[in-house]
């Protein structure tokens, strides 16, 4: 049985990855950079060691590092969280090559799933919807129009061994499709060295829902049911949903049965994503499997009351799956929030720095996945966000009234955060409704972020001005008034005690 | 006293004092709070009839401006104070608030510089790329000006409000 | 409907009340004594008004005050929380007579449920077991003989108007009944004006499980299953836990049934709790209803994944109830360790002060509802419960684990608190196992305050120590180097980075 | 240095500083940590070997006692300087560490006053009751003694640490 696990990641999900190992007993080794010394993750762990300079490829990219310490503090397991190496395939058979337990998926099904057009042929072998399209390379241009007259304009372009947006090309027009295909695949060739192109109907304003699956090694999977990821900011997703309001108990039974055949066409083990794309009329399709944990996990783990780290390592312990899929219910609803350090006014510019101050949302129904604190400050080697804010309630109503009440309680002074806008989103009435896709921020995007005030049936702008100017101006006049004599008193209450001991007019 | 809040000005004084009972006018309309406040910024106030509201300031690190959260809202509320004055004068006679130099508001690493030094660069060119984060920006002149220095190099992290490239407007 | 709510009452109850306001778009107002005005309680509320000085006579249990603040400030119905007014028959006649909204029970069923003899007898008549007994007040030595002879010792002798242990005699001897008896009578007269007597089998080792009811206007009545409360230091609660270790479906059932029939035998409206004695053959009876919200009411609202505070409000609306009992299921288990500044190894001794610095767990299956913060002083006028630690997991085992992971989280520096001894609890076999009763503490007290080190399989004695002795030392000689030239980097987290920044030997 | 833990003393000496990582002899062992902490006490300790602890301090409001907290306990820990040491001097050579007062840790209300000023008190023996959030505490004098001043009276508000009756010890 596992007893020590390396966590090779940082932050939120290295803590969050802690905090089951704390519950199961296991010990927690923190690996991290040379400017994360102060980071939660390493005060949190039984044991921590840096692993080099703060650029990710010499430190949480760096796979002989990690290796090398995982052998010399002698962990039994690694867990790699999301992002770095967590779908590394050459970092998995490393670890199984030098004896330790990689808490993720097996190697052959990270390959696999990262070669594109060799997933969407399996998923079609498997029965699993794809969008219509080619199943092989396009060699040549006459090809390329033949195939895409024959599904149907609009239609994307995208290389086979693709990520990030790269080689891909949409096309509206019969014309364009020439230059389109000519530029994926020289991107592609640039990008990836690989010049395989394949294409796929282009599906307009879908929804994105993906669900989240588990495997053990017994060839036993099952589906956790839905996560709703629609509301996404250039691909990125900025809050999920868990029901998806878009789903109806034959669409979820039939999905789940397609993810659940998915993952085992693969072998899977572990836990794991299925994407899906669904458009207004229900159809599905396959998009692409996540091959590890996702950062939206816990609005899963709310819903379903499953802890997938706690499964995850029981799977990579070789024990069979806790449940059948009869046994998983989904109960009310459940909400996340990604809170980042970023000026959302500003075109969402990252906003690094030293947290001033943290007062965090409490009470029913609330988790937060942070590992920030007061004096904190946010490096500007890594990415912006700093916590998760998961709401829970009985029903969808309930969890948004939630949101908005812990939105208004979470209170970070020192950096900007998007807390203004996520409060702002939470208003949308498409939102409200339930009736939104992946267009959803872009077409608010004036309402979300023009300088425009939380409609929270509160005081004025003007009345929250005076507020303001009030808050400072007593500061700063009782601050004049201690700078002349020193007050013995170091109580962290001690302004105001003093403040509120004294009277009569205070000259200025 | 003047205040400025974002870029409006109030005058402000304190009327009268009682415990952590204040009477205090901004621009002449009075207002009767008590108000109570952590020494982490954190700051309560009750208004005379009664409604209660928190603000959380965070206290300049040089000058005088805060930086203030009320409900969803972030202000910046300097205190004009005498020193505050001078410079803001002495400044004016100088030529104005001419944009004098590129900073970055944020601490970063800068990715490339697109101007030498004694260029004449036009208004609206971008001059310099910071990273923080994953993610660039541009920061661009906003008149018509010559490249007095540049004070970094490619690669350099910076910090957040330091001067990255002085600008020498042109009249 | 409700449009703005007083809080009468302080600390983490007010908040809880006031965070369901928020998420329903109602409005609160807070009452605070003149010590209470950096209550975070104040800082919450949509409005506060202070309503007098420090004794809870003179504020939170001042009707004619507190009124008078109601009907200044226009709200439309008055919570009261739990203790202070919340259980008071005048006090509810007064909000009705006064056309406000009292969010609690109706004045008939509290002063029903006040008169334990008249409850007795209610609940005979409702077909609800009592503890073997008289159902009415006892007239004489030899009457006290013979029936406490016809019950079978051991017995107690109570004062019907009792309560806090006044006029309670426990005999276990035959020639002991007449003079407990008579000392019992004369302590009523003396403490309540009133020397009805009445006798009652005494159940020993008897395990308290308590059943929350909710009950709307038209008459509808369901129970939300039961809360284990055997975990008690002189019939105070200290940590509660639900579903209870000791029940089975069918009792549950049986004493569902019960709790309705006793909620519907007073014409119980609002939310209540009947507490029933259980010994160990799972015989169950009566003992009192408490008619408001239960401090330990959050591990329902977890289990069963209802809002109480919600329903109450609902229900003050003149709302029907959401749900039907057989939409009530449990799901996982739920345990809650009340926090309170007291100094567990010198007796409890209260341990009021202020608070420097709190590191507050977070994560999945974390709940806490607490009203302190940093820099916070809590004053001596109140109770020393500073807040309320519940967690959630899918089964008892997984709620041990992690509430051992939560109390291993939470940080309180500055005053003391009894987070070790609760670690403690949770270690001892009877508790792990699910087999204790009320003795459960006594029995342990030498294990759990004698000063032992909680057993987390970790490092020595001495490594502790030599970390603390480290701590203090390297703090007080950067203090002292740091005292020498001042620098003006007031960043929090200065004296590290400054620390940092230098090297070489320091003198001292 | 000289370092009081509880009731035991340790020779303490900082043999080497770079950056973060210290060296430390405590009672001629040597430990090398990397140590980082924060304003607000938090205190993160590495050892050589890899593990971490965290440690949060309580800085002491007057003197040199510290209060650390570490996991699940807490203890007391006292630098003792050259002040420190000559009080303790002057202490012992003013006849031993005798009880001269009476105080409560907490803050608190005077409940009931037990003696009067001049009274000669047995050991052992209650001379004040102080209530605090609902329960009530007695306080003994520790040794024969008289009542020398009695600084509080019955229904008094007290601070935590303040002397409420003056002792004379008696030989």
């Amino acid at each position: 049985m596992i007893k020590k696990i390396l966590v090779a990641n940082r932050g939120e999900i290295a803590i969050r990855v802690m905090r089951s190992c704390q519950e199961m007993g296991i010990k927690a080794l923190a690996v991290y950079s040379e400017v994360d010394r102060t980071s939660r993750h390493v005060f949190y762990a039984d044991e921590a060691c840096c692993i080099g300079g703060a650029a990710a490829k010499d430190s949480y990219l760096n796979i002989d590092k990690i290796i090398d310490v995982a052998k010399r503090f002698n962990v039994d397991a690694i867990h790699p969280g999301y992002g770095f190496l967590s779908e590394n395939a050459d970092f998995a058979k490393r670890c199984k090559d030098e004896g330790i337990i990689f808490i993720g998926a097996p190697e052959h099904a990270i390959r696999k799933m990262g070669d594109k057009i060799a997933a969407r042929q399996m998923m079609i072998d498997a029965g699993v919807p794809v969008v219509p399209g080619t199943q092989e390379g396009i060699d040549s241009v006459e090809d390329a129009v033949k195939i895409a007259k024959g599904i149907g304009l609009p239609v994307m372009f995208k290389a086979s061994a693709g990520g990030g947006g790269k080689g891909i090309r949409l096309v509206y027009d019969e014309k364009d499709i020439e230059n389109s295909f000519l530029t994926s695949k020289s991107e592609a060739i640039s990008s990836f060295g690989n010049g395989t192109v394949y294409v796929e109907k282009y599906i307009e304003s879908p929804h994105h829902i993906e669900f989240q699956i588990l495997g053990d090694q017994f060839g036993n999977v099952v589906h956790l049911c839905e996560r709703e990821c629609s509301v996404q900011r250039r691909h990125q997703k900025v809050l999920e949903e868990s029901p998806s309001p878009l789903m109806t108990p034959e669409l979820r039974e039939e999905m789940g049965k397609k993810a659940v055949a998915a993952a085992k066409a693969v072998n899977y083990e572990g836990a794991g994503t299925i994407e899906f794309l669904v458009d207004d009329n229900l159809n599905y399709y396959f998009l692409e499997m996540n091959t590890r944990l996702q950062v939206e996990h816990p609005i899963t783990e709310e819903v379903v009351g499953v802890d997938l780290v706690k499964e995850q390592i029981n799977i990579a312990n070789g024990l069979p799956l806790r449940f059948k899929q009869e046994d998983i219910h989904q109960r009310g609803h459940s909400i996340e929030c990604r809170i980042c350090a970023e000026d959302a006014e500003n075109n969402f510019t990252p906003a690094p720095g030293i947290i001033k101050q943290i007062t965090e949302p409490l009470g029913m129904g609330v988790r937060l996945d942070s590992f920030v604190y007061d004096g904190y400050e946010i490096p500007m080697y890594y990415d912006s966000m700093i916590g998760k804010l998961i709401v829970w309630a009985v029903n969808r109503k309930y969890a948004i009234e939630r949101m908005r009440r812990v939105l208004y309680e979470y209170k970070i002074t020192g950096v900007k955060t998007n807390i203004s806008y996520l409060r702002k989103i939470i208003d949308v009435p498409e939102f409200v409704n339930g009736k939104y896709n992946t267009n959803f921020l872009e077409v608010n995007k004036s309402y979300l972020t023009e300088d425009k005030k939380v409609n929270d049936n509160s005081e004025s702008e003007s009345e929250s001005e005076n507020i303001a100017i009030i808050a400072a101006y007593i500061d700063y006049i009782v601050n004049l008034e201690e700078n002349a004599p020193k007050t013995a008193d170091n109580r962290p209450i001690s302004k105001w005690r003093e403040f509120g001991k004294r009277s009569g007019m205070i000259r200025i | 006293m003047e205040v400025r809040i974002g870029n409006e000005m109030a005058e402000v004084e304190l009327l009268s004092k009682e415990d952590n009972k204040v009477s205090i006018s901004i621009n002449g309309t009075v207002y009767d709070v008590d108000i109570v406040m952590a020494e982490n910024g954190l700051c309560s106030i009750i208004t005379k009839d009664g409604k209660s509201y928190n603000a959380e300031i965070r206290r300049p690190d040089k000058g005088n401006e805060y930086t203030v959260n009320v409900l969803f809202d972030s202000y910046q509320v300097e205190m004009i104070d005498l020193q505050t004055k001078y410079l803001r004068n002495r400044k004016n006679s100088d030529g104005g608030v001419a944009q004098d130099r590129i900073f970055s508001p944020m601490p970063g690493k800068i990715v490339k510089i697109l101007v030498e030094k004694g260029d004449k660069v036009e208004a609206g060119k971008p001059v310099i790329i910071v990273e923080a984060m994953k993610m660039q920006s541009e920061y661009k002149v906003k008149n018509d000006c010559i490249i007095k220095d540049i004070l970094v190099s490619e690669g350099t992290t910076i910090r957040g409000d330091e001067t990255l490239i002085s600008l020498e407007p042109l009249a």
